[in-house]
Formats: structure tokens, C-alpha cells, sequence
């Protein structure tokens, strides 16, 4: 009796075993040839609303809006000869990955999108990937910019996936060009944001390309107000200039407490930086010998009609200056209006085709061209601040 | 009759204050005894130092393992336990939030075995053993007519049914030693009788040595073979009921401390 | 052999309750009713589910209040991460779950046994400084791709897997709670200084309850990592351990019942707030708030749903 | 030497911040056993506050201060009677997880009302470096540490010389004792969280003032550090706090 118990449970487990393998294949394996257009093109928003990204996500949820509705009021977008409207479905992912793919997962399956905007950072983009990739529905992340974000494993691109942003080599790379060249600095020391991808990858990018030396090199974490300690240790190392790739929440409070402090050399940061708010939360008078790399220049923007609308209408919507996140943000979504109009169709997998054909794409945020790897390319601009307000700008080649 | 327990010039020192001082004893086979003394005379330390809780300043405790005394100074709480030592404790200390089995069977805990993959797994040789301790447990209890609360919580139970479990909890351990820490505290002279029955009935029916702390000298008197007597932390007296209700250091010093 | 034939009928029942489970949800799936995203709400709740069922057996059931838990967790991600981009294949991927365990494992002793002695918010603070530190080691080492975290993890945890290891997790753990070890841990919360003089030696079954917690934190953590392809060390932050603790003690502290409920109530509520941008997390923290004022003791209390009863209730009641 | 000095006056200044949200933190752990998880967020709102009057209603520093603490005093003792008092007899871990909800409540309700952006604090004090031997040293900073300094001897007098401190000491050792003596015990935990929140909301507008930077999550890495400090450092007491 006892030993028939034991061969009914075994029994029962092994078949319970094989019934889940086998599903797990029946199952798995439902290849999608994407999202075809329906009435309205929509556009889904995969984006940090609330949890610690919040402050950026919804600068690209404005740039976003922005975009869509100046493209709605022109009557839409055309799609082979008849205009479409783009409809939008914003969702929040709590800065989460889990929450993120859940999104992604909602997104295209239950709202059926035709693409994705986003998510802002690269640790929520990647969660996105498989159930996108699945579904076949393009993404197009504003500011993830891990270099390896676009590729899989093998080092092949991401069919998906794309960005409007540099990422982390080229951006670094650049800065650490300026820094030598330009500045002609021979000591540095690096500063850098431990808690993301952005501030560490940057800075490892700089330190390969930095022909000088790299005297010094501290973290900090996202959030951190009092960097005191760090800066008055710099203060003995006989440094040149400050490298300090990070956001502006972070980096105002760096320049303000540097020059507090007396430490006066330049201090070269990012596009992470590249907002208004950076000087009003350092101070206009501390906010001097300021350099960041950015895409997206004021300056140059005066030049450039695409950036001197998109200025102009983002003042007069939210009454603010508006920061390279929106800017990203709307190039975006202009990107994928680019797409369909050279696809002349907007079903999602199209849209993805046409994603990686897009070529001197002319943005807010400069001319863009997306490489073999679907990096945006673009021109690079360092802009310098003095007394809170740029001053002059630096095309980089 | 053989020695199980002996303690030699056993010390305790709280800070500055001697809480225990010099105590020597003896416990044999099958004893009945019982500690008394004013309050704070060092019972309940004497106690704690005997099981472990506390660990002496000085003296040494010996208890006989097999054949021979062996000293268990540095032995830890469930270490002596393990070794035949069963407790109540002055103020109630059952598992609240168990039932009434479950708290036998914890007591239980170090006469059988199950391991951790073969209860997970439920193998029927866990159910074969599960099977025999619960028989155990149900016998033990119905012994002392618990068995009809069995699956109540032990939260839920009257006050002396409270206290009966807790003695049944001792003896669920099987131990060589058991003390009883003031188990007539808080009763009425019914349930004072009842107790008395109940621990007359546990030296006959299982065999073991007593060691009880209380102030009801009605029970004392009635139960114990041989008292010893605790006052300021030191042994006052030793003997047998008579013998100590007549000795005139302790009258003195209870007469003295209770009027 | 009265309790095994008692039991035998109940273990059946159970059995029968999880494949029915499966083959509701497979159909599902396969008639089209259940799309991607519900499969994926689907496996969060159930990767919470393990989570929180361990951590509920450490504070609900041990009674020690563990602030730490998504530091394990981080453990198991992290190895099955590693070990499946060197070996992708089913073999490497079951076999970064035996190694995540193990290191879960002695990760829980070297943090169990010097803290498990202290008491209430004291462990509280030494099991989250530990799975802080966890969390800052994986931030700083080079295998771990430092703070961008690691992605492109090859995926084997389909939804059956992790409904397969939830159902043996639990087993696992509402096996142990009901039999001797499960009897001497709740000694051990109800009253330590008792549980001593019992004979039991109440350190060693305090870590052994806290290191199976751990283990199983450990296999969530690798479901999730290969589940979701993607994983980066702020994932494993103090909020995680919260969130997992929220579950616990909305579903009641000491009621696996409970932590099912609640995991799926959560993570209902989780997903359809997604639509609500930054509103999401204010209506979630006044549900919260108002879900424990009402119901302090949690949606349960230490209720336990049992076919055992059930059974005898419909017995009564056709008597 | 200098390194030294310059760090020791930097971390006075941040530190006498600190410590007045950290005894808010103790007093209240003292008086109800209650890990205050909001009480970051409490200081969050002295600092937005601050914010507020002082760019619109044009308040001027000592203003700022005062009416921050008069606010974020009545917040405390509105969260504590609408969230903590119906769960003063639950299991103390329950009300943890409340105080972890309030506290998400108020971070999420700031950043849906106000944005999630980190916004710059209006200068209300014009900064001025004082060089002393190498060494800066900001009239901000100094402002900071002489007002924390004050209200820390108010506190310690309202908790040693007043009836309602004579109150809170007992409540701590002892509430069911406190309560038999005639301590009306209510009253006494209303109180101890409205000292404590102006406290918090003094540090908050303080901050602001230091860092230039406030955002809604600001409260959410010193609310942790605090309890870590408050439970390790083992001042659970009121007057150990002091």
C-alpha cells in the first residue's frame, strides 16, 4: 500500500513535469508579424512618470505631447496619400524593469501600438526588449545610452530598437577631446554618477580616450546633496578641470558647492546637464567655466529653424525653457512620423524599416542619421556657461 | 537512592549585589523538594543559575549523566535542557498562539527526527513518525485530561488549565529534573488541591525528581520530602517539613520579614 | 498510518488544484484569452509569491523581522544572469539555480548568524544594511556590469517554469511549517526564553528558517532575472525588500493564504494603475494605508485556507 | 589641518540639520515604538513650503521658518490621528507599513501637484564666504547652526521644564503607567508629533536654503539614514535624544 502511494505521487509529479514542458513549447512560440494601422496611428509611451527617473520622464512626456499635438493640428501624419492622427497612450513604469516590461507587454498586445517611445532610462529600454521584440513593435528610446542597449548578445543590432541620443563612447570620448585639446588641461579629476549606466559608462569613456592624467576619480549616488567631503579632497590634487558626467539635479549642487569651496577650474559634464535648472540650482554667479557636451544647443539653436520653433512652442505651452530631455523626446516621435511617411505605411514592422533608413533626419537636436547599429548621429556640441548663460558653443567634429 | 543533581558553593554576584551566596545542595532519585524563602531570598536566581539562563560567578553544578557527576558550569540553556532539565516558569510561559498539542509536541522536539528533505518531500516514513508522536503527545495528554483541548489555542484556556499544561509541557521532555517555579501562584485553595493531587500523581506515575519553588506553605508541607530553606541569598536551613517547621532560624526570618 | 491515509486524500486535492491551475491557464493562453501582458502580470505575481511566502516564513512564522530580502534575491538574479551568458542552455540555466542557491545560502548564514541574536528593529536594520551591501558589491564588481545592470539574458523561465517553482516553493515551505521544524519555529516567536529551556536550540532554528527564506528569495531572483531578460542592481534597493514586506503584511503576518491574496491583489492593482501616470502611486499608498487601518492584522490575519476543513464542513453539513 | 576644519564646519552645519530631523525621528520612536517612515517626507514639506511662501507671498527667512514649523506641526498630528492612532493597539509592524504608505503618500502627491523635477530654492539670504585662516566659512552656514541651536535648547526646555515634557518622559518609559498616573495620552502623542514635525519642517526650509535644491524625494535618504541613526544609535528615549 505504502509504495503505491509513493509510485501515485511520483507518477502524478513526473506527468504534472511533462505536461509543463510541453506546453511551455506549445505555447512560447507565437511569432508576431507585428501591429497593423488601424484608424488613428498609435503611439505607445513607455515612460519614468513616477519612482526615481520621474524628473526626466516627464520632461519627455511634455516633448512627446508637444510633438504629437503639433503633428495632429497639421492633420496628421501621411500615411501613403491619407492623413492619420496619431492617438497616444502614455503609461507609467515606476523607473521599475519589471514594471517596464509590463508596459511594454500592455502596450502591444492589449493597445496593439504601432511603435514605442521610450523608456528614458536603459535599464527600464532593456526590460522592454524581449516583449516588444515579440510583437514586433518598434521602440524608440530618447535617452537610454548604454552602447550596448541597441545590440543583442551577439553583437547584432536589436531589430527594434533604436535611440535619439549618443550613447555613452561617443559622448564620452568627445568630452575627454575637449578636455585635452581644447582646454589643454593635463590633470583631471572624474566625478562620476555611480547609480546609473549614464554616469559610469561615460566616465569609463572618458578615461580611455583622456590623453592626460586622471588624477582623481570619485562616485556619487543619485540623490546625494552634500559632496563637500569629495570636492575638498580634489582640492589638493593639483587638478586642471573637473569631469563630472551626471544629471543636473546632482551636478547644480557639484558646481555650486566646487566654487564654494574655491575650486575654480572648469568643470566639463554632459547632456545630462544641459538644462536650464542647472543654474538655478547652482547660482548664476557659481554657474561659470561650465562646459557640457550636448546635442541640443540654445545657441545653436537660433541658428537652426527646426530648435527655434520647437523653443518657441514649448515656451508658449509650458511657460519654460525647455531642457534636452523634451527636446529628445520630440526628435523621437518626429523620427517614427519619419519613418511611416518614407514607408508610406505605419504598421508597426514598417515602422521599425523605416526607423533604420532614417538619414539627415533634420531635428531639434541636429541633423540626425541612424547607423548600421541604430545609433542617432548627430553633431556634438560642447556649450559653455558663464554666469549661468551660455556663452559660446563648440561644434566638436 | 542516587545523587542526579549537586551544586558546590554556588555564587552569583550582580553587580555589586550577591543575589547568591554559597549554596550547596543535593538532589536525589525520585525526590520530592522544594526551595522556600522570603522574596527576593534568590530562588528564582538559584533556578535560572541551575538552568543555564544565567551563568554562575563562582561554585560548581554537577549532574549525573550515566554513571557519573559530570559539571555542567558552562553548558548552555538548552543544553542542560537536553540533559533531563524541565521547567515552568513564575508567570506563565506557554506558546500563546499554538495549540495546546502543538505545545507538547514542541517539548517533543528532541525525541525524534525528521529531516528537512523528508518532511518537505512528505515521505511516509514522515507520516510514520509524525503518527507516533502524535500518539505520544495525545497519550501524555490524556493522561491529564487535556486531550479534549487539544486543538485549542493555549491563549484560550483557563488559568490553572494554563498552568497544568505547562507542568504537562515539562514532562513532555521526559526530564530526569523537573522545577516548578511558585506553580500554585495566583490559585484559589480548589485549584491549590487540585495542583497537589496533580504533582503527587506525576512523582508517582513517572519517576522523577522535583525541585519546586513556592510560597504556599500549605503545599510545600503536604508534598515536599526534604526543604531547603533560602534567606539573603544563603541556605538557611535544610531538613525535612517537620524538622523545618520547628527550626528557629526560620521562623525567625520569616517572622521578621512577614511579621 | 492514520495520518498518512488522513493525508493522503488532502495531498490528492492539492495536486489536483495545481494542475488544474496549469491546464486553466495553458488553455487559456491558447484559446487567445490570455495575451502576453496578462501572462506577464501572471508571472510577477507568482515571482512575488515566492518572495514573500519566504519572507513570511522568517517574520511570520520565525518571527524575525528581515528587512533584507531583495538582497538574496539579487544573489540568485545575479547568478543565473552570469552563468546562463557562459552557458546558454536549459542545463546551464537549472544549474545557476543550484549555484544561486548555494550562494544565497551562505550569503544567509554569514549574514544570519551574527545578526540573528539581535532583536526587532535592531535585526531589521542589520538585515537591510547587509542586503545593501549586497546590493553596493554587485554595483561595484566588474561581472556584474556594474550599475547599467546586465540584459540580454537568454530566457528559459517561460511561464510554466515559474508556476512550476512556485507551486514547489510553496510546498516546500508550507511543508516545513507543518511538521517538527515549522512546530519549533513558531516556539521560537512565540516565546524564546521558553523555547530554550525546551531543549531547543533557538539560533540554529532561527538561521535555518532565515536561510530558507533566503533560498527561496534566491530562485525568485533567478525566475525574475531569465523571466525578464534584464536586470540591474537597483532593482534590489530597500524599496524592493519594502515592497516584499507589504505583501507579507497585507496578507497577514503568519498566513500563507494571505501572501497569495495579497501578492495577487497587489499586483492587479499594480498593473491596472499604470494608466494613472504619477497618480499611479498615490492611489496605491491611500489603498495601503486604508487597507491596513481597517484590516490592521492584514486581509487574513493568520486565517489558512485548509481542505481538511472544507472537507469536514461539507461533511457536516450533508450530516 | 585646514582640510580638517573646513570639513568640521561643514559637517556642523549639515549636521545641526540633521540632528533636528533625527530627534523628531527618536521622540516619536520613544513615545509609540513607531518607525516614522513619513517624517522625511514631513521635512520634504517644510521645505516645499518654504518654497512657497517665500516665492509668492514674499516671506522673509525667519517667516519661512516659523510658519514651515506651524505647518508641518499640524500635518504631523493630522497624520498621526488619521493614520497611526487607529492601529496604536495593532502589531507594531503594521504600522510600519502605514507610516511606509503615508509616506509614499506624501512623495507621490508632492511630485503629481508639484513635478518630480528638482527645483532651486529661493535665496532669501544673500551669501556672503567668510576666509578665516583658510577655512570658509558662509554666513548661511553660520545662520543655520545658531537656529538649530536655539531650537534645540527650546526643545530640550518644553521636554525638562514644562508639564507636557514632564508628560513625554513618562509616556516613553512607561504609557500604560503614564496613563494610570493621569497622563492623558492622546494629548501627549499629538504633541510629541507636532514638536517633532516643526522640527522636521525647520530642517526641511533649512536645507532648501543650504543646498539651493529641493525636490519630493528628498526625504526618502535622510528618513532612512535617521532610522538607521535613531535605532542604532539606541536613543529611543527622549531625553537619551538630548
Amino acid at each position: 500500500m505504502r509504495k503505491s502511494v509513493v509510485k501515485k505521487l511520483i507518477g502524478l509529479g513526473t506527468v504534472m513535469m511533462a505536461a509543463g514542458i510541453l506546453a511551455g513549447c506549445s505555447t512560447a512560440k507565437s511569432e508576431s508579424k507585428g501591429n497593423p494601422v488601424g484608424k488613428t496611428i498609435k503611439i505607445g509611451v513607455n515612460m519614468e512618470l513616477s519612482g526615481a527617473a520621474a524628473g526626466y520622464g516627464n520632461s519627455q512626456k511634455q516633448g512627446i505631447q508637444l510633438a504629437v499635438d503639433q503633428i495632429n493640428k497639421a492633420g496628421g501624419i501621411n500615411v501613403d496619400g491619407k492623413k492619420k492622427k496619431i492617438t497616444l497612450i502614455i503609461k507609467d513604469n515606476k523607473t521599475s524593469t519589471s514594471t517596464s516590461a509590463s508596459v511594454a507587454a500592455q502596450l502591444v498586445n492589449k493597445d496593439k501600438v504601432n511603435a514605442i517611445v521610450g523608456p528614458a532610462t536603459t535599464n527600464a529600454g532593456t526590460a522592454q526588449i524581449p516583449n516588444i521584440t515579440k510583437a514586433a513593435v518598434p521602440s524608440v528610446s530618447p535617452s537610454a545610452t548604454d552602447p550596448n542597449f541597441t545590440l543583442q548578445k551577439s553583437g547584432k543590432v536589436q531589430p527594434y530598437v533604436f535611440r535619439a541620443c549618443y550613447q555613452n563612447n561617443f559622448q564620452g570620448s568627445t568630452a575627454a577631446k575637449f578636455a585635452y585639446t581644447d582646454l589643454k588641461t593635463k590633470r583631471v579629476a572624474v566625478l562620476a554618477d555611480n547609480s546609473s549606466d549614464y554616469g559610469t559608462g561615460l566616465a569609463k569613456a572618458f578615461k580611455k580616450t583622456y590623453k592626460g592624467k586622471v588624477a582623481a576619480s570619485q562616485y556619487f549616488q543619485e540623490g546625494d546633496k552634500d559632496f563637500n567631503a569629495i570636492l575638498t579632497s580634489f582640492k589638493n590634487k593639483k587638478i586642471d578641470a573637473i569631469y563630472a558626467p551626471g544629471y543636473y539635479s546632482e551636478l547644480g549642487l557639484i558646481v555650486k558647492q566646487a566654487r564654494q569651496a574655491g575650486i575654480n577650474v572648469p568643470i566639463i559634464g554632459s547632456d545630462g546637464m544641459a538644462d536650464p535648472k542647472l543654474a538655478q540650482i547652482a547660482g548664476d554667479k557659481n554657474a561659470s567655466n561650465v562646459y557640457y557636451t550636448t546635442p541640443f544647443s540654445t545657441r545653436v539653436a537660433s541658428q537652426n529653424g527646426t530648435a527655434k520653433k520647437f523653443m518657441n512652442a514649448f515656451k508658449e505651452r509650458y511657460n519654460e525653457e525647455a531642457p534636452t530631455f523634451s527636446a529628445l523626446a520630440y526628435d523621437s516621435v518626429n523620427m517614427i512620423k519619419d519613418a511611416i511617411e518614407t514607408e508610406k505605411s505605419a504598421d508597426s514592422a514598417k515602422i521599425a524599416a523605416g526607423l533604420a533608413k532614417v538619414k539627415n533626419f533634420d531635428g531639434v537636436t541636429g541633423k540626425i542619421t541612424i547607423d548600421s547599429k541604430h545609433n542617432a548621429n548627430k553633431p556634438i556640441v560642447v556649450e559653455t556657461l558663464t554666469n549661468g548663460k551660455v556663452s559660446a558653443a563648440t561644434e566638436i567634429k | 537512592m542516587t545523587t542526579i543533581l549537586k551544586v558546590e558553593h554556588l555564587e552569583k554576584v550582580f553587580g555589586g549585589l550577591t543575589a547568591v551566596a554559597d549554596v550547596s545542595m543535593q538532589l536525589k532519585n525520585d525526590e520530592l523538594v522544594a526551595l522556600i524563602g522570603p522574596n527576593g531570598a534568590g530562588k528564582t536566581t538559584l533556578f535560572n543559575l541551575l538552568t543555564g539562563v544565567i551563568p554562575p560567578t563562582a561554585g560548581m553544578i554537577y549532574f549525573r549523566e550515566k554513571e557519573k557527576l559530570v559539571s555542567i558550569n558552562n553548558k548552555k540553556t538548552y543544553q542542560i535542557a537536553d540533559l533531563g532539565f524541565a521547567r515552568t516558569f513564575q508567570n506563565i510561559r506557554l506558546f500563546k498562539n499554538m495549540t495546546v498539542l502543538d505545545n507538547v509536541l514542541v517539548a517533543m522536539t528532541n525525541q525524534y527526527k525528521e529531516g528537512f528533505i523528508k518532511s518537505v518531500l512528505r515521505f511516509p516514513s514522515f507520516y510514520r513518525t509524525e503518527d507516533e508522536i502524535l500518539k505520544k503527545a495525545r497519550d501524555l495528554l490524556a493522561i491529564f485530561d487535556l486531550d479534549k483541548d487539544m486543538y485549542k489555542l493555549a491563549s484560550n484556556l483557563p488559568y490553572g488549565v494554563q498552568r497544568r499544561l505547562e507542568i504537562v509541557r515539562g514532562l513532555a521532555m521526559k526530564p530526569k529534573i523537573l522545577f516548578l517555579d511558585e506553580p500554585a501562584a495566583g490559585m484559589n485553595p480548589e485549584e491549590t488541591a487540585d495542583l497537589t493531587r496533580l504533582i503527587r500523581q506525576i512523582q508517582q506515575q513517572f519517576h522523577i525528581t522535583v525541585l519546586l519553588i513556592e510560597h504556599d506553605m500549605s503545599l510545600v508541607m503536604n508534598l515536599a520530602q526534604r526543604i531547603y530553606v533560602l534567606d539573603q541569598g544563603k541556605l538557611l536551613a535544610k531538613g525535612t517539613p517537620s524538622e523545618i517547621q520547628h527550626d528557629k532560624s526560620v521562623i525567625k526570618a520569616y517572622l521578621g520579614e512577614e511579621g | 498510518m492514520i495520518v498518512l491515509k488522513a493525508n493522503f486524500k488532502y495531498n490528492v486535492c492539492w495536486l489536483i488544484i495545481m494542475i488544474a491551475g496549469f491546464y486553466i491557464m495553458n488553455t487559456l493562453i491558447m484559446i487567445g484569452v490570455i495575451d502576453s501582458f496578462i501572462e506577464n502580470m501572471f508571472v510577477t505575481i507568482w515571482i512575488n509569491i515566492i518572495l514573500a511566502t519566504g519572507l513570511n516564513l522568517i517574520i511570520g512564522f520565525a518571527g524575525q523581522f528581515s528587512l533584507g530580502h531583495a538582497g538574496f534575491m539579487a544573489i540568485g538574479a545575479y547568478v543565473t544572469a552570469i552563468v546562463t551568458q557562459k552557458a546558454a542552455s536549459l542545463g546551464g540555466f537549472y544549474a545557476s539555480f543550484v549555484i544561486g542557491v548555494i550562494v544565497a545560502v551562505i550569503a544567509a548564514l554569514l549574514v544570519g548568524i551574527p545578526t540573528l541574536r539581535l532583536r526587532g528593529d535592531y535585526l531589521a536594520i542589520a538585515t537591510m544594511g547587509a542586503a545593501e551591501i549586497i546590493r553596493i558589491i554587485i554595483n561595484n564588481m566588474k561581472i556584474t556590469n556594474g550599475p547599467a545592470g546586465m540584459f540580454n539574458i537568454p530566457q528559459f523561465a517561460t511561464w510554466p517554469i515559474v508556476y512550476i517553482m512556485m507551486c514547489v516553493t510553496t510546498i516546500i515551505i508550507v511543508n516545513f511549517i507543518n511538521s517538527r521544524g515549522g512546530r519549533v519555529i513558531k516556539s521560537v516567536r512565540e516565546d524564546e526564553i521558553a523555547a530554550e529551556a525546551m531543549g531547543i536550540n533557538t539560533t540554529k532554528w532561527k538561521l535555518a528558517a532565515f536561510v530558507l527564506g533566503a533560498a527561496t528569495a534566491a530562485i525568485a531572483g533567478s525566475l525574475h532575472a531569465s523571466y525578464l531578460q534584464t536586470i540591474a542592481p537597483n532593482d534590489f534597493g530597500i524599496m524592493e525588500s519594502i515592497s516584499i514586506l507589504i505583501i507579507v503584511v497585507l496578507g497577514g503576518v503568519g498566513s500563507v493564504t494571505g501572501t497569495f491574496l495579497a501578492a495577487v491583489v497587489l499586483g492587479v492593482l499594480d498593473t491596472v494603475l499604470q494608466d494613472f501616470g504619477t497618480l499611479r502611486m498615490v492611489i496605491y499608498a491611500v489603498a495601503l494605508i486604508l487597507i491596513m487601518v481597517f484590516k490592521p492584522s492584514g486581509l487574513l490575519g493568520t486565517w489558512e485556507l485548509s481542505i481538511r476543513r472544507l472537507f469536514n464542513r461539507i461533511k457536516r453539513r450533508s450530516v | 589641518m585646514q582640510t580638517f576644519f573646513q570639513q568640521l564646519i561643514n559637517g556642523l552645519s549639515l549636521g545641526s540639520i540633521y540632528a533636528l530631523l533625527a530627534l523628531g525621528y527618536t521622540m516619536v520612536y520613544g513615545i509609540i515604538k513607531l518607525i516614522n517612515f513619513a517624517h522625511g517626507d514631513i521635512y520634504m514639506l517644510g521645505a516645499f513650503w518654504g518654497y512657497y511662501v517665500i516665492n509668492v507671498w514674499h516671506f522673509n527667512f525667519l517667516l519661512a521658518l516659523l510658519s514651515a514649523m506651524v505647518i508641518c506641526g499640524i500635518c504631523g498630528v493630522v497624520i498621526e490621528y488619521l493614520a497611526y492612532r487607529p492601529l496604536r493597539h495593532s502589531p507594531r509592524i503594521t504600522a510600519l507599513i502605514t507610516a511606509i504608505g503615508v509616506s509614499f503618500f506624501l512623495e507621490n502627491g508632492m511630485a503629481y501637484l508639484f513635478g518630480s523635477n528638482a527645483r532651486d530654492f529661493p535665496q532669501v539670504v544673500k551669501q556672503v564666504n567668510y576666509d578665516i585662516g583658510g577655512v570658509r566659512i558662509s554666513n548661511i552656514q553660520l545662520e543655520i547652526l545658531i537656529t538649530s541651536c536655539i531650537l534645540m535648547l527650546i526643545l530640550q526646555l518644553i521636554i525638562k521644564r514644562t508639564k507636557m515634557g514632564r508628560a513625554m518622559r513618562a509616556v516613553s518609559v512607561d504609557n500604560d503607567a503614564a496613563e494610570l498616573v493621569g497622563v492623558n495620552l492622546n494629548r501627549t502623542i499629538s504633541f510629541t508629533f507636532a514638536l517633532g514635525s516643526a522640527m522636521a519642517g525647520a530642517a526641511g526650509v533649512m536645507i532648501g536654503l543650504y543646498y539651493n535644491s529641493i525636490d519630493p524625494l528628498m526625504g526618502l535618504t535622510p528618513g532612512i539614514k535617521a532610522f538607521v541613526a535613531a535605532v542604532v544609535g539606541g536613543i529611543g528615549s527622549v531625553p537619551g535624544a538630548l
